[in-house]
């Protein structure tokens, strides 16, 4: 009883008051407001289908999804205080996350997160096309969501380059080589032989797509840094703005799908 | 005004005009910003630099098309048609044979294919059955085996077929190219002639600047493959210091420089000028080609940059060249560069960046002057120098000055050296623009006590010495021509002789001038005679002089006074003056009262003798002498190892406006006149500056500018730097004994110096044997004792080899030095007994009749003339047989000028004998010249060696 | 035994076998999608999974760290589809009763509150995540190899294990196919699909009956030609990207017998038994033909067929044409390997002068 | 009536709201065109993977060692053909030998043996030397580039790049 009288008085201070504007979500009223009156709970419906709710249904892949591509980003930012993208650090840094640097496992959760993360948006997409759930009006989420499972392979391939060890370099090397075929954007694609005029070389090593993605004609320093750049800022703002934007379209598409 | 809808703030149409608007502004922005990144400077310059090609190319496209032989060209290809017409005739005949080689492509595809699915097999055969073998399974390795057996012989047929087919179409193309070759030869003539000119023509093709041109370079689009761009050189082992870490030179001057490395553009204005010494600098070939060494390696700058003449930190060599860089190229001086580019006359400062431990660095004119100009002048007494550390003080050693001159020598002399010898290159301390008694009497004062009182400290310390003989008198006129012809002036320049000591310009040993007012007689002739005697480590050497020799030298000495001088009366010691500047240094650590009361305890000489002790301290004289009590004390002077890094900002300009603001402005400025910077500035007694005046000539100052201004901060990595080999360190460390006793003074070194020589312009040999391949000239055991037991070798010579006071260690040096520059370092065998071929000897003898040698080498042979050249009863002791032989065959090419005659002219034989065969009639002189050795040397008593 | 399987996995061998499988599984996923059908199949998976991984060789290729999220990914896809022909089972079985799908109960459809239903769900699923996480994280460390060294190439040189099918696509086709223009028909497949597939059934709720087309074709796709093709990269390439059996010692020094000869070549020399044509266009006159016949005439065709009639009249001909072309791209694929092993066919298109293969 | 409507097109056409979307959108395709452009850098730090060689007359027949140390390249002169050959051995990336007397290169690791044309004949090499581009500047001299390489299995020596003519 005095435990419950102390947990009263608190939820009676102004300071409590101030935070949650409503009282214990125990009745209709209170787990309405909690949920509209929460920044980070308001993207939810205050009330939802109950297949929405349901495991068997819905696996949880995509939240489980959101939630590593959050723990991602946390354990990233932490790894970027002690990672610095240059050919002489970086792989002396990565030793140093696993050696002495505290909480040593901060490297393997974001690498491990990363495969997951792969694995939980495959495995999302696959429970989608199973339930159908990409048939109108949900179209356009599920292209978006094809977006961002093409985004997620990107993250994850350019974050694999910067340990900066033989395992790094070569991979990325057979990866980048494939943008060298590009039709006609890549030097080593069809077609590409044929965009010259004379000493003017139009699709060279030198500025094909391959080129652009390395900023050199091999996997070298330049290529460390814009891939750290693309995985530590641009890929996940993308990724972010457009999880916003999935999310939005699941709630005005009329929530988790379920028979008509 | 317009009623608006409902719910409308603002009109549509109007909404709709200012978003025109400021979308036209977005648009026209963009614009502009394309245009501003892509409009730079040295594209400009880079199409210049291409119409300059055009212009060359045209120039060498029409010689070209001059120099073909029109009229052969016209039968050539008269020729030609004729060819192709006949080849029409043979046209079946080609074309059947085509036709097979046609043919023959499917077997080859096919044996290629069959040979490739058989190479396949034997491989993957060849390692199951390598597995089977390893996990023991004889059956299956069995298998295998025969399997592999069959497969190989499948193969081995196959390729033999292959080489088969390809024979064939080897054969067969053979044959239209025989059918064919008329034309091919014709053709191949053809382009024999235009070749040239058709190969100018495609180099001037590709300086169109036509419509492909324009689109490469065009914006958005030249990251394609663009012909105007950002040229650049990455050096790894030359780095710049970026916050403690050393990052790779990156220099992109040849964006601009365009043709710094090619030559054939020498005439052109910069940037298009090629470097003015490629074969050193620059040049593919030279040693220091531009992609391992770059451009700001020596100049310095900003080699990064290069977006205009500012801010790349160019300097302009002079005022006059500022001002037509402004005018041209809207020049701004560098703005927050640490290391501007040194003006073109002080490149050469940076030669020492990567040229450590060397005396001499070759072509660096300026910069070994310079610092030949710092070991005249002793800076490195004061200051810490790089490479002039470890070097003896510079001036003599004051330990027992007490026997050499008097006191009141001394105080005048140290007061203003220059007035007693205006060769002196003591420095002058006093009476200069910050201590003059005529601005700064109660200064000027305070340093005449400061003289007294340093000169009875230094008489207080000085040791006792006895000169061991004394001067009774001698002849002045055969003194001064000994003087001049001995070899004194090879360090000493000499009052009397004038002219000839400023053409020699030796500078190790003092200027001798006004001695007889200066050194005490019975010390002077000591000193001749045996100068160890007086100071153990001094450099001058003995001349072996007889005593009637130091007599004679010494009278011609003593003649020389300077009366003037003789006659100057130095204040005497101003006892106040003395105290009140002893209050000041005590009372550094003390109240006033405290030093004064700590005066007061000292008695009267106590007094003088701190002063002068202090006093000795203040101007550093312990720097330059060796003065009993300072032994092991620091240079007084700032340490110059990174003055040509020192920030601007530390250099004190003062109040001196016309003094360049600038590093090298600043060093020049102060070694001409280091006092200036106190001028107009209130500084009490004790912190006016103390550097003095050396009275520089403009040249001086600036060699030693460029000397100064190498030694940064900068530190170029191991990899970047010339390191010495195991050669040149020891030439390097011979080199500066060598430089220590100024045998250079006298001889020339492989082409250096040899000051004294220009007494003997008009005839060489009269003057010290120049060294040339010295090392495989003698032998070195020879060379050992001769330089501690040196004796005449050329009779005719009025200028001597002195003995010096060599230790073990630099005599060793001096000998590995010269051997390891000629890079012979072998011991000749002189036990081995001449071994004569038959007829060879008599051939050697009648060569020695027939070339005369006699007339001039005439030592132990010929009694009526004397001797002009060597005496070769030595030769085998002292030289090489195979420099002998280089001698004899060409003595104008080692030592040009010699009077030793060439008689093998360009391998031409000397005399008929020996078949006329110059390689063994050579052979056959050095054999002679070591049987001379075997034999006594004759004297006049014995008889002349004998060609029995 | 191991022999045997090694000789199996071969994908020659293992990918029809897969492929039949596949079939069947498809065939009777209502058989497959019981709990008896788990029951044995555990039984029976386990201790050959044991009976696996008691061997050093396979043992040392799964446990790769990097490999561990394909094992995860194994378990959980074969569990998940499992389940999938469980529920689709238990709805096609009541919608051939006429009755409408599980999800579409009432008490199915029942509004619920989200606070505490789902956000309590969310962070049972946030726990168990982390704890996963720091789990693996804690058991296996990240993989961490000798410095980078662009002079020396390790062999096999493989990208990340997801890219691994695409990989594998190079050993059929060149890199601007298997690594441009597949992966790209991949992607805009995907999002074509909710375009391209308008059967208003199986919304919402699980079910193979009432979309079969859009289940076959997805299902084939995503786990023969993309799942299957991954394991092959990671587990059956070895150095020099040569086949090795799950049991096989990755020997640097395996060469595998193969030679693959030119569609052109086949037909001048073997066939016509005369030279090749110097021009390169006649000289693979045959295989353009095809290649264009493949991608230009068969989609008309099969639109005439009564098949194809039928889902004209459904779809409308824009859909049809456009799914008939992204069908014969993903089977290109199967069709390039299956031409590769029966006879030894390198290109269809030999244009290494314009760098264009097919 | 369609007179006026065509009119109505046209005034439409150049309305502000047209000339506004339109010079907004050419100003946002700049500014990403910018961007793109962005992506590639001026200048580039990688190695120099080019050298010059001199010209084709100071070659005689038969191989050429001086560019081999230095740049791993043996340019050799057969037949009429100049080419750059590399030095690295296929089998396991020793550095083969020049033999003159037996005319060939021979590995010195495991005895690999290649003809002068870099065709391997004997010892475990699996496939033949590999040739780098090479070509003639305005100049006349050789460029050899060895981002670009030629292989012979792949039937690539026929390249024209492969070679020089003399």
């Amino acid at each position: 009883m005095a435990a419950k009288g102390l947990a009263d008085k608190v939820r009676e201070t102004q300071v409590w008051k101030s935070i949650f504007r409503h009282g214990p979500p125990d009745n209709a009223r209170n787990r309405a407001a909690v949920v509209a009156g929460n920044v980070f709970l308001h993207l939810h419906p205050i009330k939802l289908k109950k297949s929405g709710v349901q495991l068997g249904y819905t696996w949880c892949m995509g939240g489980l999804t959101f939630f590593i591509f959050l723990a991602l980003t946390v354990s990233g930012v932490l790894l970027m205080f002690y990672y610095r993208p240059t050919a002489e650090y970086a792989f002396n840094d990565i030793v140093a996350l696993r050696e002495h640097v505290p909480l040593g496992i901060m490297r393997e959760i974001h690498r491990w997160g990363a495969h997951a993360m792969v694995i939980t948006t495959w495995l999302h997409m696959f429970r989608v096309f199973m339930t159908g759930s990409y048939k109108p009006p949900r179209e356009f989420n599920w292209g978006v969501g094809v977006i961002l499972l093409v985004l997620t392979l990107l993250l994850s391939f350019t974050g694999y380059l910067l340990p900066w060890d033989q395992l790094a370099i070569w991979a990325i090397t057979v990866g980048a080589n494939m943008a060298k075929a590009t039709p006609f954007l890549g030097h080593g694609g069809p077609g590409a032989s044929l965009a010259r005029i004379g000493d003017f070389v139009m699709v060279s090593d030198k500025n094909d797509v391959r080129f652009q993605l390395l900023a050199g004609r091999f996997v070298g320093e330049p290529a460390l840094l814009r891939f750290y750049i693309l995985h530590c800022v641009f890929i996940p703002l993308v990724v972010g703005t457009l999880i916003a934007v999935h999310f939005w379209r699941v709630r005005k598409d009329g929530g988790i799908s379920a028979p008509l | 005004m317009k009623k608006l809808e409902p719910g409308m703030a603002y009109d549509t149409n109007k909404l709709n005009k200012v978003f025109a608007f400021l979308s036209i502004l977005f648009l026209m922005i963009v614009v502009w910003v394309f245009l501003d990144d892509y409009i730079r400077p040295w594209k400009a310059v880079q199409i210049e630099a291409i119409k300059i090609k055009q212009e060359q190319l045209k120039k060498k496209f029409e010689i070209a098309e001059e120099d073909i032989n029109k009229e052969k060209l016209e039968s050539l290809k008269k020729e030609l048609a004729q060819a192709k017409k006949g080849l029409n005739d043979k046209r079946a005949e080609i074309n059947k044979v085509e036709k097979e080689i046609f043919k023959l492509q499917k077997f080859l595809k096919e044996e290629t294919i069959t040979s490739g699915i058989l190479n396949s097999k034997v491989s993957a055969t060849n390692f199951k059955y390598e597995q089977a073998q390893l996990h023991h399974e004889p059956e299956k390795a069995q298998k295998y085996y025969s399997m592999l057996t069959d497969y190989k012989k499948g193969f081995a047929e196959s390729k033999d077929r292959m080489k088969g087919y390809q024979a064939k179409e080897k054969n067969l193309k053979r044959k239209v190219n025989d059918l064919r070759s008329e034309v091919i030869e014709v053709q191949k003539e053809i382009n024999k002639l235009t070749g040239t000119r058709d190969l100018v023509a495609k180099a001037l093709k590709q300086t169109e600047m036509g419509p492909i041109f324009a689109i490469r370079n065009a914006p958005f689009v030249d990251y394609l493959d663009p012909t105007l761009k950002i040229e650049q050189v990455v050096i790894e082992s030359i780095t710049d210091d970026r916050y403690f870490q050393q990052v790779p030179k990156v220099d992109r001057c040849m964006t601009c420089h365009t043709f710094i490395d090619q030559p054939g553009f020498e005439d052109q204005a910069n940037p298009h000028k090629t470097h003015p010494n490629l074969d050193l600098m620059v040049g593919r070939d030279s040693p220091h080609p531009m992609k391992e060494t770059g451009c700001t390696t020596c100049h310095g700058g900003e080699g990064h940059r290069v977006n205009d003449l500012g801010s790349t930190a160019h300097t302009p060599q002079n005022e006059e060249q500022r001002k037509e860089w402004v005018e041209k190229y809207n020049y701004h001086p560098p703005h927050r560069v640490a290391q501007p580019m040194l003006k073109l006359q002080h490149t050469e400062a940076s030669c020492v960046k990567c040229h450590q431990g060397v005396e001499f660095i070759p072509g660096a004119t300026v910069l070994n002057e310079g610092r030949q100009n710092i070991e005249k002048y002793g800076c490195y007494g004061c200051h810490k120098i790089p490479e002039f550390e470890n070097k003896r003080k510079p001036g003599p050693s004051l330990e027992k000055i007490a026997s050499k001159v008097s006191k009141e020598f001394f105080k005048n002399w140290v007061w203003d050296p220059k007035s007693f010898n205006p060769h002196a290159m003591m420095p002058r301390f006093f009476e200069q623009s910050n201590n003059n008694s005529k601005e700064h009497p109660e200064y000027a004062k305070k340093n005449v006590a400061e003289v007294n009182a340093i000169a009875e400290f230094i008489w207080e310390k000085s040791k006792p010495y006895r000169p061991f003989k004394k001067y009774e008198g001698g002849d002045i006129d055969n003194g001064k021509s000994l003087v001049t012809s001995v070899g004194c002036m090879g360090c000493h320049g000499v009052q009397g002789a004038e002219e000839m000591s400023e053409k020699v310009g030796s500078y190790a040993g003092p200027f001798l001038y006004g001695t007889g007012s200066k050194v005490d007689p019975d010390w002077l002739v000591s000193w001749l005679k045996k100068p160890d005697h007086y100071q153990e480590d001094t450099i001058m050497p003995s001349f072996r002089l007889t005593d009637k020799e130091a007599s004679d030298i010494a009278a011609y000495l003593l003649s020389l006074k300077n009366e003037k001088f003789e006659k100057f009366e130095f204040a005497p010691l101003d006892k106040e003056l003395r105290d009140e500047i002893l209050v000041t240094y005590f009372s550094a650590f003390d109240t006033q009262a405290g030093a004064k009361a700590k005066l007061a305890k000292m008695s009267d000489r106590e007094r003088t003798l701190e002063l002068g002790y202090r006093s000795v301290g203040k101007y550093g004289c312990y720097s330059c002498h060796n003065i009993d009590g300072f032994e092991g004390r620091g240079p007084i002077g700032p340490d110059l190892t990174e003055e040509g890094t020192k920030p601007l900002t530390q250099f004190g300009f003062g109040i001196q406006h016309d003094v360049e603001h600038s590093r090298d402005g600043w060093i020049t400025a102060h070694l001409k006149n280091p006092r200036r910077w106190d001028i107009g500035i209130d500084k009490p007694f004790k912190d006016i500056t103390r550097m003095p005046n050396f009275e520089l000539t403009d040249r001086e100052a600036y060699t030693m500018t460029v000397a100064v201004l190498g030694n940064t901060s900068e530190k170029v990595p191991l990899a970047g730097v010339k390191r010495l080999d195991s050669n040149e360190k020891i030439v390097a460390q011979g080199m500066q004994v060598i430089n220590k006793y100024n045998c250079v003074g006298c001889h020339q070194i492989d082409g250096e110096r040899g000051d004294i020589l220009a007494m003997y312009e008009d005839d060489i040999n009269e003057g010290p044997p120049r060294l040339v391949g010295e090392g495989h000239r003698v032998q070195f055991d020879w060379f050992h004792y001769f330089l501690d037991n040196v004796y005449p070798i050329r009779p005719w010579l009025t200028v001597r080899m002195p003995s010096f006071n060599l230790t073990d260690q630099e005599r060793n040096s001096i000998v590995s030095m010269f051997q390891h520059k000629a890079k012979v370092k072998t011991l000749v065998d002189r036990s081995e007994v001449v071994n004569w071929a038959p007829g060879e000897r008599e051939a050697a003898l009648q060569m020695w009749d027939e070339l005369a040698c006699a007339t001039c080498h005439s030592a132990g042979f010929d009694a009526e003339t004397e001797p002009s050249a060597p005496n070769l009863y030595f030769a085998r002791r002292r030289l090489r047989p195979s420099w002998i032989k280089k001698w004899l065959a060409g003595p104008d090419k080692i030592l040009p000028g010699t009077l030793m005659p060439s008689f093998w002219m360009d391998g031409e034989p000397a005399s008929e004998v020996l078949d006329g065969d110059t390689d063994r009639q050579l052979d056959a002189m050095v054999k002679l010249m070591y049987e001379f050795g075997t034999e006594k040397l004759p004297t006049k008593d014995t008889k002349f060696w004998s060609k029995q | 035994m191991k022999e045997l399987i090694n000789w199996v996995a071969d994908p020659i061998r293992s990918f029809p076998i897969v492929c039949i499988l596949f079939y069947f599984m498809m065939k009777y996923y209502r058989v497959v999608g019981t709990k008896k059908f788990l029951g044995w199949s555990l039984l029976f998976t386990i201790p050959v999974s044991i009976w696996f991984a008691a061997d050093p060789n396979f043992f040392t290729i799964i446990t790769l760290p990097d490999n561990i999220p394909i094992i995860i990914l194994i378990v959980l896809v074969g569990f998940l589809q499992w389940f999938t022909f469980y529920k689709a089972a238990l709805n096609d079985n009541r919608l051939d009763q006429g009755l409408g799908p599980i999800e579409g109960l009432p008490e199915n459809r029942e509004k619920v509150w989200c606070w505490p239903n789902l956000v309590y769900t969310e962070l049972f699923m946030i726990i168990a995540g982390t704890c996963f996480l720091v789990v693996w994280a804690i058991l296996f460390k990240a993989p961490l190899e000798e410095p980078a060294n662009p002079t020396w190439a390790p062999n096999p040189a493989k990208a990340p294990w997801y890219f691994l099918g695409l990989q594998e696509m190079l050993v059929y086709f060149d890199p601007w196919m298997a690594g441009v223009i597949l992966p790209g028909v991949v992607v805009v497949g995907l999002i074509a699909i909710p375009y391209i597939d308008t059967n208003p059934k199986g919304n919402g709720y699980y079910t193979i009956a009432e979309r079969p087309i859009a289940m076959w074709g997805f299902l084939f796709g995503w786990l023969v030609l993309w799942l299957y093709l991954i394991m092959v990269g990671t587990f059956l390439r070895g150095p020099n990207w040569t086949f090795y059996g799950p049991f096989e010692y990755w020997d640097f020094h395996k060469v595998v017998a193969e030679y693959n000869v030119n569609l052109s070549e086949f037909l001048w020399i073997k066939w016509l038994n005369t030279p090749m044509p110097e021009n390169m266009f006649v000289r693979e006159f045959l295989g353009i033909i095809l290649s264009l016949a493949y991608m230009l005439v068969l989609p008309p065709l099969m639109g005439m067929c009564s098949y194809g009639k039928k889902m004209i009249e459904g779809v409308g001909q824009m859909r049809f044409y456009i799914f008939v072309v992204l069908f014969l791209l993903m089977m290109s694929l199967p069709i390039k390997m299956v031409l590769r092993w029966l006879f030894a066919l390198k290109y269809i298109v030999a244009l290494p002068e314009l760098e264009l293969n097919l | 009536m369609s007179e006026a409507r065509q009119s109505l097109n046209r005034r439409e056409f150049f309305s502000y709201l047209s000339v506004a979307w339109i010079a907004f959108g050419a100003a946002c395709a700049g500014l990403a065109s910018l961007a793109f452009r962005y992506s590639y850098p001026n200048v580039n730090f990688e190695p120099q993977m080019e050298f010059l060689a001199g010209t084709p007359d100071i070659y005689e027949e038969g191989v050429d060692e001086r560019y081999k140390k230095g740049f791993g390249v043996w340019m050799v002169k057969l037949e009429g053909k100049l080419f750059a050959l590399s030095n690295i051995c296929t089998h396991l990336g020793c550095i083969p030998n020049w033999q003159p007397a037996e005319l060939k290169f021979k590995c010195p690791c495991h005895g690999s043996g290649y003809y002068m044309s870099g065709v391997n004949f004997e010892g475990p090499a699996p496939r033949p030397l590999e040739r780098y581009k090479i070509g003639l500047n305005a100049e006349g001299k050789i460029i050899v580039d060895k981002t670009k390489v030629f292989r012979q299995e792949k039937g690539q020596w026929d390249n024209p790049n492969s070679f020089i003519t003399v």
